[in-house]
């Protein structure tokens, strides 16, 4: 008897290679992140469209944006969103601001993220004195003066987005690999990595198959929470003199140059406020359903 | 004395016969889950009930529905997935089917307690077993936590945990899977409920202890009327406990009725067929002797020379080491090609630790060679080539399964590491690989949750199997799985051995089972290896006291041989913990004729 | 255990100096000049000279940063600049001040934010979830400048429930610690529900349940203490954070913290200053950081401390 | 100084700071904010008249000068206590001016002595003290120059030459700034760091009647906003640091709190340098047309009106003040054509460096917009103020520099304290405050020669060398000045005294010594 299956056994039909259902079909099926994707959208449109879409520039002081006493104007007819300090156009300047604030928010953010998890992922399963070397070197990282670096690096370079977003993928990255490093040390002693272990499967494998799957929830959050965090952070950077300089805006030193004025002019503090807020929100209406979408007992759900 | 003052009477002078009024009543049950492809049903119209003081065995295949079945009465029917779709549970006038969580709070525990049937994962990993024992206690009694406390050290021993005092202090995975399910059916009997629902309670316990436990449950009857569902693949336990017995297949009920009736006369195919696979004491030899290797060949597949396995346990402020468990102490083995060495032995005696030693998973003294290249000193690539012909099946199917992944990639896993195939050939051949043990192809799509204990393990084994390598190491690899499918595993097990050679650790209590498949069998207790020899030698000469307490506590498959008692130990339970500097005394083997090794000592 | 605590403080002294040698280089390659600082706008480039000469600042860096190390090992962190008074004491009269609202801060932190965090697990999907959602990212979006302000002005100014600003009793401490809080809560929030949900699907709290708990008792007991290890993570990053990044909500609310101290120091290149406050703090973070994995094993048994 | 017969004796009042106060030794205090906290704990040989700046004697009671302009000879006021009991005599003077002078000090008042006898030997730490300054008896003082120096009245006034008893100052050593003691009105009572400073009443003053007000408290620590809030629910008396732009416009707006609101003038001029050393600023046409391009009235009106537009180094309240200079018009074409006979009618790009706290790189941006409708394109550079201090002294550093926040505020009410650091060849040094880089023989010689001008008969003419000097400088064109800053302080209800001693030019934020409470019983 070559097969020992006996007839009651359902056989098999020969390759069910029926098609997964794809990621991104299930995540439009979903309203909320419907939603998140279409505020991604309409920020990523609206930073490149930027000169189609308004009629002011960035930086230009308009001679009726400022009252006589050098107040700015609340929203209006003309200038939809108000105007700032300088008689300029909110709408315009918050277009544009995109611009800086998506790319720090996203490639600032996402490469520490990466960093982040890398380091601090390779600690937590390796252990040993590669771990203690990694994670001693994010201690290090922690502790260090990261205001300082940002004003050296201010002086010994040119002030440029690129380096704003290093300093902050440098800064931030450090936090992740904390968090990280203590989930993966747990997930590295459950039993189904032991049993990945006598497979013979390589370290790369179990990280990236099997220990990085249960991270995507801890990533997903600090990546949202991180956009505006960073978003925030590049304000302060620009403030040292490191980022973006006047007149370039960005949502953060929108914020940063106006807060103190929130009380007289809080449409200055609002409107950007809100959509970092927004930004930040889609993203993170998007991670969630994709945790939902990527976590096996969330399936039927409706 | 009329049958409704019985029912209130929950005294030690209840009665342990059936009594007529039901104290649960299942009436058309039906559970479905909802998966990638809509609503499945995987209990159908079950209806059933449960008499006060009565013990009703669920048999069945794996997978249709039984513990289903009892998470519904539970009312903990996995969220969000599972959920009753119609049918009635009555309980104490009410219908649990529609109670609300709160009103279930008090129910559940209290009434209706229940032993989950994978220990690992349902006990709590951060939480040291005392805690979560006394917290089960505290909740429905209103005794002092020192008065608690000594009532979960007594329940520990009541199931036979060596040193319960100071295992109150240990976690999970500190403890041996036997001890972990002991601990889940300490925490359910603590609570004396009205009825007591066990999920495959003894499948990780060795037949002494097994014994014990099923007459704790019996007592627990006895003295409270205890009403009991039982859900035992194990027919030797059907028959030894069950006053009625239904059996249970693809989410439908095939038969039920009185134990014996169903032993004796079963009137559907399936029941039959079930019988028929029960492995019995005795039919192993049917396989004759001629197939026993010669002893020592030079050529063995894995060699373990004094293998020594040690945990520290710490106590006092500093942490310092106060006590070592001396686990696997000294064992020496060969296994050789196309062998099968069993490893019997009590619960917690060290198999699984001997187990993982050899999957490199421990560390530890002593050498261990497979394929005669020793671990030590070999490199990252050598090892990886040595695990390669080493697969570990592991105790527990559903911590050892990566629970983000879908059964069809891990079983395939195996092969995409060590680069066989290409990704078509990888799926045929996991689609063949779940055929031969029994899943379906179209569940490789599954997540592991979605399955049941027994297909778990299946998928565990088809891993392990998918490398085709020179040894697996089977650690209670069958024990959820019914005797049909069991029985088709086996003989899967063995034509494998003999198409490819392959050689087997067999880990396992069932004695009935070792006996079937064994080549060769090694009794452990207490870390050392007592007696060990052919399947022959070791069952038809048993020489060693405790192989042969072994040996007649495997319960008989047939109710008319019930025994009345087990013999209740009240000796010392004997512990592999001991302080620091008081190492246990190796014991030394003789051989008493033809390789059959006894301890010196018991000869 | 001994054996790793003196191995990690090993390390952690290492980590010190390296720290110091960074920053002092740091600070050294600076081009604002301190001594042009000290020296004001009106001093002739002869008294620049004298008093660059006086600070051992015309040294090369080898020799100036050997005899910052030699003093530090003496217990001197020098002189400020600007100040003219010791680093020690400037930095021990304000360490109390900073202590206070880190540890307010984390409590604010964990309490809104774990029960946020708690709640929306418990509620996944409903409309609680959402607006949760939404509070938390408000709460890591809002410039604490902002909220601080407005913090002030509803409960100090308005229903003067609050002394606006200062420093002394717990009532001074309240809004403070929340403008610092709502933020580090936001984070919380969202990391506890995000680890909480992972817990809540396990089958050990499907055990908890059969036992009859309630409902509290399985969050509290058994889930939280499984959810909770990002969260010591996060403690011991938060310790780091709050030891230097709370300058404006120091200010605004009149704190007498370390923040402003290091925030004046930077502006004026006061390094002993810069250079004492980032000592300390990197001790305290590394410290933190040696806590948050010390309390992990305790936390889940099944990790090691190696 | 006469009594304000108004004033009663008595009470407290609470002042907000946002930063630490710094020290409080005469010797070392440099910055806006304890220099007149230092002023109230000590005293010199001179002072001015409160809220003017009009030089009168204080320790001095009265004073000589030789004809040639090179001795001063100064009688002390008898009976003047240190607030640790002791009697100051004539050696505590010159112990105070030695101190300063000597290296080990590292007092960055040092230069301002220059020109007493013995000053490079002392400077250089190689002689005891100044050979110039000789004690003839306790109570006379006698100091020798090296040339005539007009500004000598003023330096015996700034806190640099404040008088310091020598015990307490070994006693307390590099400490001496955390305990000061003095003559002043007032004297330390209590010095929490990080928290706040309490001054006490001196109750042995020597002037009469003087202080007013029992205790002062300054708190640190602040921010202005939150200072604004605590001044309207009446918490404090004055906010330090003045009204925060951002609320400027409310208070302003509101009745009852403009009141309470002083304004008064500023010796403080905002202006942009132009780096000479850099091509194409070193080019007087470019600099003369960015001068024309700069719209300073609208820079008025983005700092809401707080400040008058300027056309010259000198604010007008600094005598000196060329008030018939009209200075650049603003006017595009014209500087555009200046441009293009400079070569530059393409326009360029350079960089305008800015100090980054508010309001200064709105103004930048002004100007930018200004600046960009000529051709002009300049990248902000908007740094913290020692990154730009530092880029001003480099030679070849920084091409423009917008001086808010770290803008001249003189030392003292003299038009020389205009020249010399910012415009001559003197501050035209590596890590000099000429971030111009300008520098004309010529003027230092006329600058010179108005400074020997001792004769207070002759200070006319003397002021009217300095206006021509600064217009002079106005021609060649390093600087455009764009605004002189208004001072705006705000007071408590119950704060009494004159309005100018609000706005004292010498004493920031208010001249302590003389205001009082009105509430006291
Ligand atoms: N969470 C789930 N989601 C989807 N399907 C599930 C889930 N849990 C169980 N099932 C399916 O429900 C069916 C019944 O499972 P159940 O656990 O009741 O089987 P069982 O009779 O207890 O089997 P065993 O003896 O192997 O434990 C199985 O086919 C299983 O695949
Ligand atoms: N990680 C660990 N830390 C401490 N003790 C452990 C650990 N793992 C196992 N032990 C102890 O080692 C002993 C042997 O355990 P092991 O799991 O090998 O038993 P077993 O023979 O497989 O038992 P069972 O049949 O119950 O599974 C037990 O006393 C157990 O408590
Ligand atoms: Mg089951
Ligand atoms: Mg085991």
């Amino acid at each position: 008897m070559a097969n020992p299956v006996t007839p009651d056994f359902p056989a098999a039909s020969a390759s069910p290679a029926r098609p997964r259902p794809g990621i991104w079909r299930r995540l439009v099926r979903r309203p909320l992140a419907l939603i998140g994707l279409v505020i991604i959208a309409v920020t990523l449109l609206g930073a490149a469209f930027a000169p189609w879409l308004t009629a002011f520039g960035p930086d230009e002081q308009m001679f009726d944006g400022l009252t006589l006493s050098g107040e700015p104007l609340p929203p209006n007819t003309t200038f939809w969103l108000g105007t700032d300090l300088l008689g300029r156009d909110l709408l315009t300047r918050i277009l544009y601001g995109a611009r800086t604030s998506l790319f720090i928010g996203i490639i600032a953010n996402g490469t520490a993220l990466l960093i982040g998890t890398l380091v601090g992922v390779t600690a937590g399963y390796f252990r040993g004195w590669i771990g203690s070397a990694l994670m001693r070197f994010t201690d290090l990282m922690m502790a260090f003066p990261a205001l300082l670096l940002a004003i050296c690096l201010a002086a010994v370079f040119q002030p440029s987005l690129w380096i704003v977003a290093m300093v902050i993928a440098l800064v931030n990255w450090v936090q992740t690999a904390r968090v990280m490093f203590t989930q993966t040390s747990s997930l590295t002693e459950r039993e189904f990595i032991a049993a990945e272990k006598t497979l013979g499967a390589s370290s790369a494998r179990i990280l990236l198959r099997h220990i990085l799957p249960h991270l995507i929830p801890t990533i997903i959050v600090w990546g949202t929470l991180g956009i505006s965090t960073t978003v925030l952070l590049e304000a302060t950077l620009s403030y040292l003199g490191i980022g973006v300089q006047p007149p370039t805006p960005s949502w953060g030193n929108i914020i940063f140059e106006n807060q103190t004025y929130f009380q007289a002019a809080p449409w200055l503090v609002f409107f950007p406020g809100v959509a970092i807020l927004a930004l930040a929100l889609a993203f993170n209406l998007v991670g969630d359903a994709l945790r939902d979408i990527l976590d096996p007992t969330q399936r039927g759900r409706s | 004395m009329n049958p409704g003052a019985a029912a209130n009477a929950a005294g030690p002078s209840a009665v342990a016969s059936a009594t007529a009024a039901p104290v649960l009543d299942v009436s058309g049950l039906t559970i479905t889950v909802r998966g990638e492809e809509g609503e499945r049903e995987v209990v159908s119209d079950l209806s059933f009930t449960l008499a006060r003081g009565e013990t009703l065995c669920i048999a069945g295949e794996s997978g249709s529905g039984k513990s289903m079945t009892s998470l519904a009465v539970m009312r903990l029917l996995p969220k969000p997935a599972a959920r009753i779709a119609s049918g009635a549970i009555g309980f104490a006038g009410k219908d649990l089917a529609g109670l609300d969580e709160r009103a279930m709070q008090a129910i559940r525990g209290n009434r209706i307690a229940m032993i989950f049937q994978e220990p690992m994962t349902s006990l709590n990993p951060v939480l040291s077993i005392g805690r979560q024992l006394i917290e089960a206690i505290e909740t429905h009694t209103d005794l002092s936590r020192r008065e608690a406390r000594q009532h979960a050290v007594e329940a520990l021993k009541a199931v036979r945990i060596p040193e319960a005092e100071s295992r109150l202090g240990q976690y999970p995975h500190e403890l041996s899977g036997g001890m972990r399910q002991r601990v889940m059916i300490a925490m359910a009997l603590a609570l004396q409920p009205d009825v007591l629902i066990a999920d495959e309670p003894t499948t990780a316990l060795d037949v002494t202890v097994q014994g014990e436990v099923l007459e704790l449950l019996r007592d627990l009857q006895r003295r409270h009327g205890t009403s009991i569902i039982l859900i035992t693949h194990d027919m030797g336990v059907v028959a030894e406990m069950a006053d009625r017995v239904i059996v249970m297949r693809n989410g439908r009920m095939v038969e039920q009725g009185k134990v014996g009736d169903i032993f004796e006369a079963p009137t559907q195919a399936y029941t039959r067929e079930l019988l028929a696979a029960v492995p019995r004491m005795g039919t192993g030899a049917a396989r004759g002797e001629a197939e026993a290797p010669a002893p020592a060949a030079p050529d063995a597949v894995a060699s373990v020379r004094d293998l020594t396995v040690r945990f520290d346990r710490h106590g006092g402020f500093l942490g310092r080491v106060t006590h070592r468990v001396h686990a696997v102490e000294g064992v020496s083995f060969d296994i050789r090609p196309n062998e099968t060495l069993a490893l019997v032995g009590e619960s917690g005696c060290g198999k699984s630790t001997t187990a993982k030693a050899i999957a490199g998973l421990v560390p530890f003294t002593g050498s261990i060679a497979v394929n005669g290249r020793d671990f030590a000193g070999l490199s990252r690539e050598a090892l990886k080539a040595v695990k390669r012909d080493v697969q570990m099946i592991f105790q527990d199917p559903y911590a050892s399964l990566d629970p983000r992944m879908r059964v069809g990639d891990l079983v395939a896993e195996p092969m995409l590491i060590h680069g066989i195939g290409s990704a078509a050939e990888r799926r045929e051949r996991v689609a063949a690989l779940f055929e031969r043990v029994g899943l379906r192809a179209d569940q490789m799509e599954l997540y592991p949750h979605e399955f049941s204990g027994g297909q778990r393990q299946r998928v565990c084994i088809a891993r392990a199997l998918a490398l085709r390598p020179k040894l697996i190491i089977a650690d209670e690899s069958v024990s959820a799985l019914d005797v049909s499918v069991q029985a088709r595993v086996l003989e899967l097990l063995k034509e494998l051995q003999q198409e490819f050679g392959i050689a087997y650790l067999f880990i396992s209590h069932d004695m009935a089972v070792v006996e079937n498949i064994s080549d060769r069998v090694a009794v452990m207790y207490l870390g050392q290896i007592v007696e060990m020899g052919t399947r022959a030698q070791v069952f038809g000469d048993p020489r060693h006291p405790y192989t042969r307490r072994l040996i007649e506590a495997v319960p008989i498959p047939d109710p008319a041989r019930r025994r009345g008692n087990f013999a209740r130990l009240v000796s010392e339970i004997p512990s592999v913990t001991r302080p620091l500097g008081n190492e246990p005394q190796r014991l030394r083997l003789a051989d008493v004729g033809d390789g059959h090794l006894v301890v010196a000592e018991a000869v | 255990m001994i054996a790793y605590l003196a191995r990690r403080i090993i390390q952690s002294i290492l980590i010190l100096i390296g720290i110091s040698a960074i920053t002092f280089a740091l600070l050294y390659l600076l081009p604002a000049d301190p001594v042009r600082q000290i020296a004001g706008r009106s001093a002739t480039p002869a008294t620049v000279e004298s008093i660059r000469r006086q600070l051992g600042l015309d040294q090369p860096f080898l020799v100036q940063y050997g005899r910052y190390l030699w003093n530090l090992v003496q217990g001197d962190l020098g002189r400020s600049y600007i100040q003219r008074s010791e680093v020690s004491q400037l930095i021990v009269a304000r360490l109390p001040a900073t202590l206070l609202l880190m540890i307010g801060a984390i409590v604010c932190e964990l309490l809104i934010g774990l029960t946020m965090g708690l709640v929306a697990a418990v509620r996944r999907g409903s409309r609680t979830d959402d607006s949760l959602m939404v509070a938390s990212f408000i709460g890591v979006s809002a410039p604490q400048f902002v909220v601080g302000l407005l913090l002030l002005y509803v409960f100090a100014v308005r229903l003067s429930w609050f002394p606006i600003g200062g420093y002394g009793t717990f009532s001074h401490l309240v809004l403070p610690s929340l403008t610092v809080g709502i933020m580090g809560a936001g984070w919380y929030a969202r990391m506890m529900r995000s680890s909480m949900i992972d817990v809540l699907y396990q089958d050990y709290i499907r055990t908890a349940r059969a036992k009859g708990l309630d409902r509290l008792t399985i969050l509290i007991r058994h889930a939280l203490p499984n959810a909770i290890l990002p969260i010591v993570a996060m403690v011991g990053i938060d310790i780091g954070i709050l030891m230097g990044g709370i300058v404006v909500v120091e200010s605004l609310f009149g704190w007498p913290g370390i923040g402003q101290l290091v925030w004046q120091a930077i502006q004026r290149v006061d390094i002993p200053i810069i250079m004492g406050v980032t000592l300390v703090s990197a001790f305290a973070i590394v410290l933190g950081n040696l806590l948050a994995d010390i309390v992990a094993p305790f936390i889940d048994p099944r990790i090691k401390l190696r | 100084q006469e009594l304000d017969p108004n004033a009663k004796p008595g009470g407290d009042i609470v002042i907000t700071y946002k930063d630490d106060v710094a020290t409080l030794d005469p010797a070392i205090g440099y910055d806006w904010q304890n220099w007149s906290m230092i002023k109230s704990l000590f005293d010199g040989l001179m002072d001015y008249k409160p809220g003017t700046t009009e030089l009168v004697p204080d320790l001095a009671e009265s004073y000589e000068i030789s004809p040639d302009g090179k001795t001063f000879t100064f009688k002390l006021r008898p009976g003047v206590k240190f607030h640790n009991g002791r009697e100051m005599t004539a050696e505590d003077v010159k112990y105070s001016i030695d101190r300063v002078v000597n290296p080990v000090t590292q007092s960055p008042g040092q230069g301002f002595f220059a020109s007493i006898k013995g000053y490079e030997e002392a400077a250089a730490g190689k002689a005891d003290g100044l050979s110039g300054i000789t004690v003839v008896d306790p109570s006379t003082i006698k100091f020798e120059l090296t040339r005539p120096d007009a500004t000598f009245l003023h330096v015996m006034a700034i806190n640099f030459s404040h008088v310091v008893p020598k015990e307490e100052v070994e006693k307390y050593g590099a400490d001496f700034g955390k305990h000061p003691v003095g003559t002043g009105a007032f004297k330390l009572g209590e010095w929490t760091l990080g928290q706040r400073v309490v001054f006490e009443k001196n109750p042995d003053y020597w002037h009469k009647g003087l202080p007013y007000l029992d205790k002062i408290t300054f708190e640190i620590g602040q921010e202005p906003i939150v200072a604004l809030l605590r001044l309207q629910k009446g918490e404090i008396d004055v906010p330090g640091d003045g009204i925060p732009p951002a609320k400027f416009q409310e208070v302003m707006n509101d009745p009852a709190q403009k009141a309470r609101v002083v304004e008064g003038g500023q010796l403080h001029t905002g202006y942009v340098t132009m780096n000479v050393n850099v091509p194409p600023f070193d080019n007087v046409k470019v600099r003369q047309a960015v001068n024309m391009a700069i719209n300073k009235e609208r820079i008025v009106q983005l700092i809401n009106n707080r400040a008058v537009p300027a056309n010259q180094p000198l604010p007008p309240s600094m005598p000196g003040y060329a008030k018939d200079y009209k200075g650049y018009p603003h006017d595009p074409a014209k500087a555009k054509e200046l441009l293009a006979e400079a070569g530059q009618g393409d326009g360029f790009t350079t960089d305008l460096y800015v100090m980054n706290t508010d309001p200064n790189p709105r103004i930048a941006q002004g100007i930018q917009q200004d600046l960009a409708a000529i051709g002009i394109k300049a990248n902000i550079q908007a740094l913290a103020q020692a990154n730009v201090i530092a880029a001003g002294g480099e030679k070849e550093g920084a091409p423009m520099i917008w001086s808010g926040g770290m803008a001249w505020i003189a030392d003292f009410p003299d038009p020389s304290n205009f020249y010399g650091p910012i415009l001559g060849c003197g501050g035209a040094v590596p890590g000099g405050w000429n971030w111009s880089w300008y520098c004309n023989e010529d003027l230092d010689k006329k600058a010179a020669e108005a400074d020997s001008i001792v004769d207070p008969a002759k200070a006319e003419e003397r002021n009217k060398m300095w206006s021509d000097i600064y217009v002079k400088i106005m021609e060649d064109a390093p600087w455009a000045p764009v605004f002189n800053e208004q001072r705006f302080t705000m007071k408590s209800a119950r704060m009494g005294g004159a309005d100018n001693l609000y706005v004292d030019p010498v004493h920031i934020p208010i001249n302590y010594d003389h205001v009082y409470v009105n509430d006291v019983q």
